[in-house]
Protein backbone atom coordinates (compact mmCIF):
# COMPACT_ATOMS: atom_id res chain seq x y z
CA UNK A 1 0.00 0.00 0.00
CA UNK A 2 1.28 3.39 -0.76
CA UNK A 3 -0.09 6.83 0.16
CA UNK A 4 0.02 10.24 -2.25
CA UNK A 5 -1.36 13.50 -0.41
CA UNK A 6 -2.40 16.43 -2.11
CA UNK A 7 -3.72 19.61 -0.66
CA UNK A 8 -5.78 21.91 -2.11
CA UNK A 9 -7.17 25.51 -0.64
CA UNK A 10 -10.41 23.02 0.97
CA UNK A 11 -8.80 20.55 2.49
CA UNK A 12 -6.35 16.91 1.99
CA UNK A 13 -6.82 14.46 -0.61
CA UNK A 14 -5.00 11.35 0.22
CA UNK A 15 -4.66 9.00 -2.81
CA UNK A 16 -4.28 5.22 -1.35
CA UNK A 17 -3.14 2.45 -3.14
CA UNK A 18 -2.73 -1.22 -3.02
CA UNK A 19 -3.96 -3.07 -0.38
CA UNK A 20 -5.90 -2.03 2.71
CA UNK A 21 -5.26 -4.78 4.98
CA UNK A 22 -4.23 -6.01 8.94
CA UNK A 23 -0.24 -5.07 7.94
CA UNK A 24 -0.58 -1.64 6.13
CA UNK A 25 -4.10 -0.46 7.65
CA UNK A 26 -1.96 1.01 10.34
CA UNK A 27 -0.11 3.27 8.21
CA UNK A 28 -3.50 4.89 6.54
CA UNK A 29 -4.71 5.51 9.97
CA UNK A 30 -1.41 7.07 10.92
CA UNK A 31 -1.43 9.26 8.01
CA UNK A 32 -5.37 10.55 9.03
CA UNK A 33 -3.99 11.29 12.18
CA UNK A 34 -1.09 13.15 10.81
CA UNK A 35 -3.07 15.22 8.25
CA UNK A 36 -6.22 16.47 11.32
CA UNK A 37 -2.74 18.25 13.11
CA UNK A 38 -2.70 20.60 10.03
CA UNK A 39 -6.13 21.28 10.97
CA UNK A 40 -7.88 20.87 7.50
CA UNK A 41 -11.31 21.52 6.40
CA UNK A 42 -11.56 18.34 4.64
CA UNK A 43 -9.92 15.38 4.45
CA UNK A 44 -10.60 13.17 1.26
CA UNK A 45 -9.63 9.56 0.98
CA UNK A 46 -9.74 8.20 -2.98
CA UNK A 47 -9.69 4.77 -2.89
CA UNK A 48 -9.63 4.07 -6.61
CA UNK A 49 -6.66 1.98 -6.84
CA UNK A 50 -7.53 -0.41 -3.49
CA UNK A 51 -8.04 -3.36 -4.73
CA UNK A 52 -8.30 -4.90 -1.57
CA UNK A 53 -9.90 -3.58 1.70
CA UNK A 54 -10.17 -5.56 4.92
CA UNK A 55 -12.32 -5.32 8.22
CA UNK A 56 -9.21 -3.51 9.71
CA UNK A 57 -9.15 -0.77 6.54
CA UNK A 58 -12.88 -0.61 7.29
CA UNK A 59 -11.92 0.17 11.30
CA UNK A 60 -9.60 2.90 9.96
CA UNK A 61 -12.15 4.54 7.33
CA UNK A 62 -14.83 4.51 10.79
CA UNK A 63 -12.12 6.24 12.96
CA UNK A 64 -11.24 8.58 10.40
CA UNK A 65 -15.07 10.01 10.00
CA UNK A 66 -15.05 10.26 14.12
CA UNK A 67 -11.77 12.41 14.07
CA UNK A 68 -12.84 14.55 11.81
CA UNK A 69 -16.62 14.99 13.11
CA UNK A 70 -15.10 15.82 16.19
CA UNK A 71 -12.47 18.46 14.55
CA UNK A 72 -15.04 19.94 12.51
CA UNK A 73 -13.65 18.77 9.50
CA UNK A 74 -15.40 17.18 6.57
CA UNK A 75 -14.75 13.98 5.67
CA UNK A 76 -15.47 11.63 2.31
CA UNK A 77 -14.71 8.87 0.67
CA UNK A 78 -13.90 9.51 -3.26
CA UNK A 79 -14.04 6.66 -6.34
CA UNK A 80 -14.04 3.30 -4.37
CA UNK A 81 -13.17 1.24 -6.03
CA UNK A 82 -15.59 -2.04 -6.65
CA UNK A 83 -14.34 -4.27 -4.09
CA UNK A 84 -13.98 -1.90 -1.15
CA UNK A 85 -18.18 -1.19 -2.33
CA UNK A 86 -18.50 -4.47 -1.65
CA UNK A 87 -16.94 -4.43 1.53
CA UNK A 88 -18.37 -1.25 3.13
CA UNK A 89 -22.03 -3.13 1.30
CA UNK A 90 -21.28 -6.04 3.27
CA UNK A 91 -20.27 -4.39 6.85
CA UNK A 92 -23.84 -2.75 6.20
CA UNK A 93 -21.61 0.53 6.40
CA UNK A 94 -21.96 2.27 2.90
CA UNK A 95 -24.77 4.38 4.21
CA UNK A 96 -22.76 5.89 6.36
CA UNK A 97 -20.16 7.50 4.71
CA UNK A 98 -19.92 10.74 2.42
CA UNK A 99 -19.40 8.95 -0.72
CA UNK A 100 -17.82 10.88 -3.75
CA UNK A 101 -17.24 10.51 -7.58
CA UNK A 102 -13.69 11.65 -8.98
CA UNK B 1 -9.93 -22.93 -17.08
CA UNK B 2 -11.33 -26.12 -15.09
CA UNK B 3 -10.52 -29.07 -16.88
CA UNK B 4 -6.61 -27.51 -16.58
CA UNK B 5 -6.64 -28.00 -12.93
CA UNK B 6 -7.37 -32.10 -13.41
CA UNK B 7 -3.82 -31.85 -15.58
CA UNK B 8 -1.42 -34.10 -13.91
CA UNK B 9 -2.51 -36.55 -10.96
CA UNK B 10 -5.44 -34.43 -9.72
CA UNK B 11 -7.39 -37.18 -10.12
CA UNK B 12 -5.42 -39.63 -8.12
CA UNK B 13 -3.92 -37.05 -5.48
CA UNK B 14 -6.00 -35.72 -2.69
CA UNK B 15 -7.34 -32.42 -3.79
CA UNK B 16 -6.04 -30.81 -0.33
CA UNK B 17 -3.73 -27.80 -0.25
CA UNK B 18 -2.04 -26.12 2.37
CA UNK B 19 -0.37 -23.72 4.09
CA UNK B 20 1.70 -22.86 7.32
CA UNK B 21 3.05 -19.34 7.48
CA UNK B 22 4.23 -17.41 11.15
CA UNK B 23 0.87 -16.14 12.21
CA UNK B 24 2.05 -12.39 11.40
CA UNK B 25 0.36 -9.23 9.32
CA UNK B 26 3.21 -9.15 6.80
CA UNK B 27 2.37 -12.60 5.35
CA UNK B 28 -1.32 -12.48 5.17
CA UNK B 29 -0.78 -10.98 1.54
CA UNK B 30 0.87 -14.58 0.55
CA UNK B 31 -2.06 -16.76 2.18
CA UNK B 32 -4.19 -14.19 0.23
CA UNK B 33 -2.33 -14.84 -3.26
CA UNK B 34 -2.64 -18.52 -2.58
CA UNK B 35 -6.15 -18.73 -2.07
CA UNK B 36 -7.48 -16.36 -4.81
CA UNK B 37 -6.85 -17.94 -8.03
CA UNK B 38 -8.49 -20.81 -6.79
CA UNK B 39 -11.18 -19.23 -6.00
CA UNK B 40 -11.41 -17.11 -9.17
CA UNK B 41 -11.19 -20.07 -11.46
CA UNK B 42 -13.75 -21.61 -9.46
CA UNK B 43 -16.03 -18.92 -8.75
CA UNK B 44 -17.51 -15.55 -10.30
CA UNK B 45 -15.28 -12.56 -9.40
CA UNK B 46 -17.68 -11.45 -6.80
CA UNK B 47 -17.55 -14.46 -4.66
CA UNK B 48 -14.11 -14.91 -5.36
CA UNK B 49 -13.17 -11.60 -3.91
CA UNK B 50 -16.03 -12.41 -0.89
CA UNK B 51 -14.35 -15.85 -0.17
CA UNK B 52 -10.59 -14.24 0.10
CA UNK B 53 -11.77 -11.73 2.61
CA UNK B 54 -13.34 -14.19 4.69
CA UNK B 55 -10.13 -16.20 4.96
CA UNK B 56 -7.66 -13.26 5.40
CA UNK B 57 -10.44 -12.56 8.17
CA UNK B 58 -10.00 -15.49 10.14
CA UNK B 59 -6.46 -15.84 9.35
CA UNK B 60 -5.99 -11.82 10.73
CA UNK B 61 -7.90 -12.82 13.66
CA UNK B 62 -5.02 -15.78 14.79
CA UNK B 63 -2.65 -12.68 14.76
CA UNK B 64 -4.84 -10.51 16.51
CA UNK B 65 -5.66 -13.23 19.10
CA UNK B 66 -4.80 -16.44 19.03
CA UNK B 67 -1.67 -15.56 20.42
CA UNK B 68 -0.58 -14.36 23.82
CA UNK B 69 2.91 -12.94 25.06
CA UNK B 70 3.63 -16.12 27.00
CA UNK B 71 3.12 -18.00 23.46
CA UNK B 72 3.87 -15.77 20.42
CA UNK B 73 4.85 -18.46 18.56
CA UNK B 74 1.60 -18.45 16.42
CA UNK B 75 1.12 -20.03 12.99
CA UNK B 76 -1.63 -19.91 10.49
CA UNK B 77 -1.98 -23.34 9.23
CA UNK B 78 -4.66 -23.49 6.60
CA UNK B 79 -5.58 -26.39 4.58
CA UNK B 80 -8.14 -26.09 1.17
CA UNK B 81 -9.74 -28.66 0.16
CA UNK B 82 -10.42 -28.50 -3.01
CA UNK B 83 -13.70 -30.47 -3.68
CA UNK B 84 -15.67 -31.03 -7.10
CA UNK B 85 -18.92 -29.41 -5.43
CA UNK B 86 -17.63 -27.11 -2.51
CA UNK B 87 -14.45 -25.54 -1.21
CA UNK B 88 -13.67 -26.29 2.44
CA UNK B 89 -11.20 -24.47 4.56
CA UNK B 90 -9.53 -25.61 7.74
CA UNK B 91 -7.73 -23.10 9.84
CA UNK B 92 -5.98 -25.64 12.38
CA UNK B 93 -5.04 -23.97 15.59
CA UNK B 94 -7.54 -21.10 15.09
CA UNK B 95 -8.21 -20.66 18.75
CA UNK B 96 -8.53 -22.76 21.86
CA UNK B 97 -11.74 -24.77 23.60
CA UNK B 98 -12.36 -22.19 26.14
CA UNK B 99 -12.88 -19.01 23.56
CA UNK B 100 -15.34 -20.77 20.90
CA UNK B 101 -17.97 -18.48 23.02
CA UNK B 102 -16.71 -15.50 23.06
CA UNK B 103 -16.18 -15.73 18.88
CA UNK B 104 -18.74 -13.79 17.58
CA UNK B 105 -19.89 -10.98 15.54
CA UNK B 106 -20.64 -7.63 17.68
CA UNK B 107 -23.85 -5.38 17.04
CA UNK B 108 -23.73 -3.88 13.57
CA UNK B 109 -25.98 -1.42 14.30
CA UNK B 110 -23.47 0.62 16.52
CA UNK B 111 -21.17 2.24 14.68
CA UNK B 112 -17.78 1.54 15.79
CA UNK B 113 -14.10 0.48 14.63
CA UNK B 114 -13.72 -3.78 15.22
CA UNK B 115 -15.79 -6.45 15.18
CA UNK B 116 -16.51 -6.83 11.70
CA UNK B 117 -14.10 -9.99 10.81
CA UNK B 118 -16.40 -12.63 12.24
CA UNK B 119 -19.78 -11.26 11.09
CA UNK B 120 -18.05 -11.02 7.38
CA UNK B 121 -16.89 -14.93 7.37
CA UNK B 122 -21.03 -16.11 8.61
CA UNK B 123 -22.19 -13.62 6.22
CA UNK B 124 -20.01 -15.04 2.98
CA UNK B 125 -19.66 -18.89 3.86
CA UNK B 126 -22.33 -21.24 3.70
CA UNK B 127 -21.33 -23.24 6.80
CA UNK B 128 -18.68 -22.06 9.49
CA UNK B 129 -18.05 -24.59 12.45
CA UNK B 130 -15.52 -25.31 15.41
CA UNK B 131 -14.05 -28.64 14.87
CA UNK B 132 -11.33 -30.18 17.89
CA UNK B 133 -7.87 -29.57 16.42
CA UNK B 134 -6.24 -33.40 15.85
CA UNK B 135 -3.00 -31.74 15.44
CA UNK B 136 -2.45 -29.94 18.50
CA UNK B 137 -4.35 -30.70 21.86
CA UNK B 138 -6.99 -28.23 23.56
CA UNK B 139 -6.74 -25.83 20.26
CA UNK B 140 -10.15 -26.08 17.41
CA UNK B 141 -10.29 -25.88 13.87
CA UNK B 142 -11.94 -23.03 12.15
CA UNK B 143 -14.11 -25.32 9.12
CA UNK B 144 -15.64 -23.01 6.68
CA UNK B 145 -17.54 -24.71 3.56
CA UNK B 146 -18.26 -22.94 -0.04
CA UNK B 147 -20.54 -25.34 -1.77
CA UNK B 148 -20.81 -24.48 -5.57
CA UNK B 149 -18.38 -22.86 -7.96
CA UNK B 150 -17.49 -25.23 -11.28
CA UNK B 151 -14.54 -27.70 -11.18
CA UNK C 1 6.47 -2.05 4.01
CA UNK C 2 9.02 -4.04 5.23
CA UNK C 3 8.64 -3.20 8.74
CA UNK C 4 5.28 -4.32 8.76
CA UNK C 5 6.28 -7.69 8.17
CA UNK C 6 7.87 -8.14 11.83
CA UNK C 7 4.43 -7.46 13.11
CA UNK C 8 3.57 -10.13 15.55
CA UNK C 9 5.62 -12.91 16.15
CA UNK C 10 7.93 -12.64 13.35
CA UNK C 11 10.65 -11.50 15.35
CA UNK C 12 9.95 -15.08 17.19
CA UNK C 13 8.57 -17.70 15.13
CA UNK C 14 10.47 -19.09 12.96
CA UNK C 15 10.52 -17.16 9.27
CA UNK C 16 9.80 -20.45 7.30
CA UNK C 17 6.06 -20.81 5.37
CA UNK C 18 5.65 -23.55 3.32
CA UNK C 19 2.90 -24.86 1.07
CA UNK C 20 2.10 -28.47 0.08
CA UNK C 21 -0.17 -28.78 -3.19
CA UNK C 22 -1.22 -31.70 -5.33
CA UNK C 23 1.58 -31.71 -8.43
CA UNK C 24 -1.22 -30.38 -10.90
CA UNK C 25 -0.87 -27.78 -13.48
CA UNK C 26 -3.80 -26.28 -12.29
CA UNK C 27 -1.90 -25.60 -8.68
CA UNK C 28 0.97 -23.61 -10.06
CA UNK C 29 -1.28 -20.13 -10.06
CA UNK C 30 -1.57 -21.03 -6.41
CA UNK C 31 1.95 -21.35 -5.47
CA UNK C 32 2.72 -18.14 -8.03
CA UNK C 33 0.20 -16.12 -5.79
CA UNK C 34 1.66 -17.81 -2.69
CA UNK C 35 5.12 -16.16 -3.35
CA UNK C 36 4.68 -13.04 -5.27
CA UNK C 37 3.46 -10.98 -2.54
CA UNK C 38 6.61 -11.58 -0.73
CA UNK C 39 8.94 -11.10 -3.37
CA UNK C 40 7.40 -7.50 -4.50
CA UNK C 41 8.10 -6.90 -0.83
CA UNK C 42 11.25 -7.78 -1.05
CA UNK C 43 12.48 -7.08 -4.27
CA UNK C 44 11.92 -4.53 -7.22
CA UNK C 45 9.17 -5.31 -9.43
CA UNK C 46 11.81 -6.66 -12.19
CA UNK C 47 13.39 -9.17 -9.71
CA UNK C 48 10.22 -10.03 -8.24
CA UNK C 49 8.61 -11.14 -11.32
CA UNK C 50 12.44 -13.06 -12.84
CA UNK C 51 11.37 -15.16 -8.95
CA UNK C 52 8.43 -16.39 -9.70
CA UNK C 53 9.56 -17.35 -12.49
CA UNK C 54 12.26 -19.21 -11.02
CA UNK C 55 9.71 -20.87 -8.61
CA UNK C 56 7.30 -21.57 -11.08
CA UNK C 57 9.55 -23.78 -13.75
CA UNK C 58 10.86 -25.61 -10.75
CA UNK C 59 7.54 -26.87 -9.53
CA UNK C 60 6.39 -26.89 -12.86
CA UNK C 61 9.29 -29.02 -13.19
CA UNK C 62 7.64 -31.61 -10.52
CA UNK C 63 4.19 -31.65 -12.36
CA UNK C 64 6.32 -32.34 -15.58
CA UNK C 65 9.16 -35.13 -14.67
CA UNK C 66 8.47 -35.96 -10.91
CA UNK C 67 5.84 -38.29 -11.44
CA UNK C 68 5.58 -41.55 -13.42
CA UNK C 69 2.89 -43.75 -14.21
CA UNK C 70 3.21 -45.85 -11.60
CA UNK C 71 3.80 -43.27 -8.69
CA UNK C 72 1.23 -40.37 -10.04
CA UNK C 73 0.33 -39.29 -6.82
CA UNK C 74 3.04 -36.38 -6.88
CA UNK C 75 3.21 -33.16 -4.66
CA UNK C 76 4.76 -29.92 -4.56
CA UNK C 77 6.18 -29.11 -1.33
CA UNK C 78 7.70 -25.83 -0.99
CA UNK C 79 9.23 -23.82 1.85
CA UNK C 80 10.24 -20.27 1.63
CA UNK C 81 12.49 -19.16 4.60
CA UNK C 82 11.99 -15.28 4.75
CA UNK C 83 16.11 -14.34 6.09
CA UNK C 84 17.33 -10.99 6.59
CA UNK C 85 19.75 -11.10 3.79
CA UNK C 86 18.52 -13.62 0.91
CA UNK C 87 15.57 -16.05 0.41
CA UNK C 88 15.94 -19.59 0.37
CA UNK C 89 13.27 -21.88 -1.16
CA UNK C 90 13.24 -25.72 -1.34
CA UNK C 91 11.40 -27.16 -3.14
CA UNK C 92 11.27 -31.19 -1.69
CA UNK C 93 10.92 -34.11 -3.16
CA UNK C 94 12.13 -32.35 -6.17
CA UNK C 95 13.91 -35.58 -8.28
CA UNK C 96 14.86 -38.80 -7.63
CA UNK C 97 18.90 -38.86 -6.52
CA UNK C 98 19.68 -40.53 -9.89
CA UNK C 99 18.26 -37.67 -12.10
CA UNK C 100 20.01 -35.29 -10.71
CA UNK C 101 22.74 -35.05 -13.39
CA UNK C 102 20.27 -35.15 -16.08
CA UNK C 103 19.03 -31.94 -14.84
CA UNK C 104 20.18 -29.02 -17.01
CA UNK C 105 19.53 -26.32 -19.58
CA UNK C 106 19.70 -27.56 -23.07
CA UNK C 107 21.67 -25.85 -25.77
CA UNK C 108 19.89 -22.34 -26.16
CA UNK C 109 21.71 -21.73 -29.63
CA UNK C 110 19.24 -24.41 -30.83
CA UNK C 111 15.72 -22.47 -31.45
CA UNK C 112 13.04 -25.21 -29.95
CA UNK C 113 10.70 -25.76 -27.76
CA UNK C 114 10.87 -26.68 -24.02
CA UNK C 115 14.38 -26.61 -22.40
CA UNK C 116 14.13 -23.30 -20.54
CA UNK C 117 12.83 -24.00 -17.24
CA UNK C 118 16.58 -24.69 -15.65
CA UNK C 119 18.14 -22.54 -17.84
CA UNK C 120 15.74 -19.74 -16.24
CA UNK C 121 16.49 -21.01 -12.63
CA UNK C 122 20.14 -21.22 -13.16
CA UNK C 123 20.02 -17.28 -14.66
CA UNK C 124 17.54 -16.18 -11.70
CA UNK C 125 19.17 -17.48 -8.71
CA UNK C 126 22.61 -17.08 -6.90
CA UNK C 127 22.76 -20.34 -5.70
CA UNK C 128 20.99 -23.55 -7.17
CA UNK C 129 21.71 -26.42 -5.53
CA UNK C 130 20.43 -30.37 -4.85
CA UNK C 131 20.54 -31.91 -1.38
CA UNK C 132 19.46 -35.02 -0.16
CA UNK C 133 15.64 -34.68 1.22
CA UNK C 134 15.55 -35.79 4.88
CA UNK C 135 11.57 -36.52 4.32
CA UNK C 136 12.13 -38.72 1.62
CA UNK C 137 14.76 -41.47 1.21
CA UNK C 138 15.91 -41.63 -2.63
CA UNK C 139 14.75 -38.52 -3.20
CA UNK C 140 16.23 -34.91 -3.52
CA UNK C 141 15.80 -30.60 -2.87
CA UNK C 142 16.11 -28.55 -5.21
CA UNK C 143 17.60 -25.61 -2.90
CA UNK C 144 17.59 -22.14 -4.48
CA UNK C 145 19.29 -18.77 -2.63
CA UNK C 146 17.95 -15.54 -3.71
CA UNK C 147 20.49 -12.64 -1.61
CA UNK C 148 19.45 -9.24 -0.94
CA UNK C 149 15.79 -7.98 -1.03
CA UNK C 150 15.39 -5.49 2.33
CA UNK C 151 13.28 -6.91 5.10
CA UNK D 1 -6.23 -17.06 -19.65
CA UNK D 2 -8.81 -16.05 -22.44
CA UNK D 3 -8.16 -16.14 -26.12
CA UNK D 4 -10.03 -13.63 -28.15
CA UNK D 5 -9.95 -13.46 -32.31
CA UNK D 6 -10.29 -10.73 -34.63
CA UNK D 7 -10.62 -11.82 -38.36
CA UNK D 8 -9.81 -9.34 -40.74
CA UNK D 9 -8.05 -9.32 -44.73
CA UNK D 10 -4.66 -9.57 -43.40
CA UNK D 11 -4.78 -12.53 -41.00
CA UNK D 12 -5.45 -13.50 -37.99
CA UNK D 13 -5.07 -11.84 -34.14
CA UNK D 14 -5.40 -13.76 -31.02
CA UNK D 15 -5.92 -11.48 -28.67
CA UNK D 16 -4.34 -13.30 -25.27
CA UNK D 17 -4.91 -12.05 -21.95
CA UNK D 18 -4.19 -13.28 -18.60
CA UNK D 19 -1.27 -16.01 -17.14
CA UNK D 20 -0.16 -18.18 -20.24
CA UNK D 21 1.77 -21.03 -17.60
CA UNK D 22 1.72 -24.47 -17.85
CA UNK D 23 -2.07 -25.03 -17.35
CA UNK D 24 -3.35 -22.24 -20.35
CA UNK D 25 -0.39 -22.88 -22.81
CA UNK D 26 -1.38 -25.97 -24.33
CA UNK D 27 -5.19 -23.87 -25.05
CA UNK D 28 -3.27 -21.23 -26.30
CA UNK D 29 -1.19 -24.00 -28.89
CA UNK D 30 -4.70 -25.41 -29.69
CA UNK D 31 -5.86 -22.36 -30.78
CA UNK D 32 -3.18 -21.45 -32.92
CA UNK D 33 -3.31 -24.95 -34.54
CA UNK D 34 -6.81 -24.19 -35.01
CA UNK D 35 -6.42 -20.88 -37.01
CA UNK D 36 -3.67 -22.16 -39.48
CA UNK D 37 -6.40 -24.59 -40.76
CA UNK D 38 -7.91 -21.63 -41.98
CA UNK D 39 -4.55 -20.84 -43.97
CA UNK D 40 -4.35 -17.18 -42.95
CA UNK D 41 -1.78 -15.11 -44.67
CA UNK D 42 -0.98 -14.11 -41.24
CA UNK D 43 -0.89 -15.02 -37.51
CA UNK D 44 -0.75 -11.92 -35.00
CA UNK D 45 -0.54 -12.89 -31.06
CA UNK D 46 -1.50 -9.77 -29.08
CA UNK D 47 0.23 -10.45 -25.56
CA UNK D 48 -0.43 -6.65 -24.31
CA UNK D 49 -2.76 -8.33 -21.51
CA UNK D 50 -0.21 -11.25 -20.47
CA UNK D 51 1.54 -10.76 -17.24
CA UNK D 52 2.56 -13.51 -17.14
CA UNK D 53 4.17 -16.31 -19.35
CA UNK D 54 6.11 -19.44 -18.09
CA UNK D 55 8.90 -21.63 -20.73
CA UNK D 56 5.83 -23.88 -21.54
CA UNK D 57 3.87 -20.56 -22.75
CA UNK D 58 7.43 -19.31 -24.86
CA UNK D 59 7.86 -23.13 -26.14
CA UNK D 60 4.21 -22.52 -27.81
CA UNK D 61 5.42 -18.83 -29.08
CA UNK D 62 8.32 -20.65 -30.86
CA UNK D 63 6.04 -24.00 -31.97
CA UNK D 64 3.81 -21.47 -33.62
CA UNK D 65 6.40 -19.59 -35.36
CA UNK D 66 7.61 -22.79 -36.70
CA UNK D 67 4.30 -23.99 -37.94
CA UNK D 68 3.74 -20.52 -39.87
CA UNK D 69 7.39 -20.29 -41.52
CA UNK D 70 5.97 -23.98 -42.81
CA UNK D 71 2.83 -22.83 -44.13
CA UNK D 72 4.26 -19.51 -45.59
CA UNK D 73 2.16 -17.52 -42.88
CA UNK D 74 3.18 -14.35 -41.03
CA UNK D 75 3.96 -14.57 -37.71
CA UNK D 76 4.38 -11.77 -35.47
CA UNK D 77 3.90 -11.08 -31.30
CA UNK D 78 2.06 -7.64 -30.78
CA UNK D 79 2.46 -5.60 -28.08
CA UNK D 80 4.03 -7.68 -25.23
CA UNK D 81 4.15 -6.81 -21.88
CA UNK D 82 7.02 -5.61 -20.27
CA UNK D 83 7.04 -8.88 -18.24
CA UNK D 84 6.49 -11.44 -21.62
CA UNK D 85 9.56 -9.03 -23.07
CA UNK D 86 11.35 -9.96 -20.07
CA UNK D 87 11.00 -13.50 -20.22
CA UNK D 88 11.74 -13.67 -24.19
CA UNK D 89 15.18 -11.61 -23.17
CA UNK D 90 15.97 -14.23 -20.79
CA UNK D 91 15.56 -17.44 -23.21
CA UNK D 92 18.03 -15.18 -25.37
CA UNK D 93 14.86 -15.23 -27.71
CA UNK D 94 13.79 -11.92 -28.27
CA UNK D 95 15.53 -11.68 -31.67
CA UNK D 96 13.88 -14.78 -32.65
CA UNK D 97 10.41 -13.20 -33.04
CA UNK D 98 8.87 -10.60 -35.13
CA UNK D 99 7.48 -8.54 -32.99
CA UNK D 100 5.22 -5.38 -33.45
CA UNK D 101 3.34 -1.76 -31.72
CA UNK D 102 0.19 -1.92 -31.65
N1 LIG E 1 -8.58 -16.93 16.70
C1 LIG E 1 -9.22 -16.41 17.77
N2 LIG E 1 -8.85 -16.76 19.03
C2 LIG E 1 -9.49 -16.25 20.10
N3 LIG E 1 -10.51 -15.37 20.02
C3 LIG E 1 -10.92 -14.97 18.81
C4 LIG E 1 -10.32 -15.48 17.62
N4 LIG E 1 -10.96 -14.92 16.56
C5 LIG E 1 -11.91 -14.10 17.05
N5 LIG E 1 -11.91 -14.13 18.41
C6 LIG E 1 -12.83 -13.36 19.29
O1 LIG E 1 -13.99 -12.98 18.55
C7 LIG E 1 -14.18 -11.55 18.57
C8 LIG E 1 -14.78 -11.06 17.27
O2 LIG E 1 -13.83 -11.18 16.22
P1 LIG E 1 -13.95 -10.29 14.92
O3 LIG E 1 -15.39 -10.21 14.51
O4 LIG E 1 -13.00 -10.80 13.89
O5 LIG E 1 -13.57 -8.80 15.34
P2 LIG E 1 -12.23 -8.18 15.98
O6 LIG E 1 -11.14 -9.15 15.73
O7 LIG E 1 -12.07 -6.91 15.23
O8 LIG E 1 -12.55 -7.98 17.43
C9 LIG E 1 -12.80 -10.99 18.89
O9 LIG E 1 -12.86 -9.73 19.48
C10 LIG E 1 -12.21 -12.07 19.81
O10 LIG E 1 -12.64 -11.88 21.12
N1 LIG F 1 11.79 -32.65 -11.09
C1 LIG F 1 12.47 -33.31 -12.04
N2 LIG F 1 12.59 -34.66 -11.96
C2 LIG F 1 13.28 -35.34 -12.91
N3 LIG F 1 13.87 -34.74 -13.97
C3 LIG F 1 13.79 -33.42 -14.10
C4 LIG F 1 13.09 -32.62 -13.14
N4 LIG F 1 13.19 -31.32 -13.54
C5 LIG F 1 13.90 -31.31 -14.68
N5 LIG F 1 14.27 -32.57 -15.05
C6 LIG F 1 15.08 -32.92 -16.25
O1 LIG F 1 15.79 -31.77 -16.70
C7 LIG F 1 15.47 -31.47 -18.08
C8 LIG F 1 15.50 -29.97 -18.31
O2 LIG F 1 14.39 -29.34 -17.65
P1 LIG F 1 13.85 -27.94 -18.15
O3 LIG F 1 15.02 -27.05 -18.45
O4 LIG F 1 12.92 -27.41 -17.12
O5 LIG F 1 13.11 -28.19 -19.52
P2 LIG F 1 11.88 -29.11 -19.92
O6 LIG F 1 11.16 -29.42 -18.64
O7 LIG F 1 11.10 -28.24 -20.84
O8 LIG F 1 12.47 -30.29 -20.59
C9 LIG F 1 14.12 -32.11 -18.30
O9 LIG F 1 13.90 -32.42 -19.64
C10 LIG F 1 14.20 -33.37 -17.42
O10 LIG F 1 14.89 -34.40 -18.07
Amino acid sequence: MKIDKTEGPEGVTLIVSGDVDMESSPKLRDEIKKCLKAKPGKIRLRLHDVPYIDSSGVAVLIEGMRWCKKKGADYSLVAISDNVKAVLDLSKLYGVFTVEAD
Amino acid sequence: MSHGARRGSILLSKPTLSIDVPASAGYLKCVRGFVKPLFDARFDEEIAHRLVLAVDEACSNIVKHGQTWFSPRGRIALELIDRKKAVEIRILNFCGENEVDKIKPRDLEDIKPGGLGTHFIAEIMDSVEFVPDKTREGRMQLVMIKEGGSK
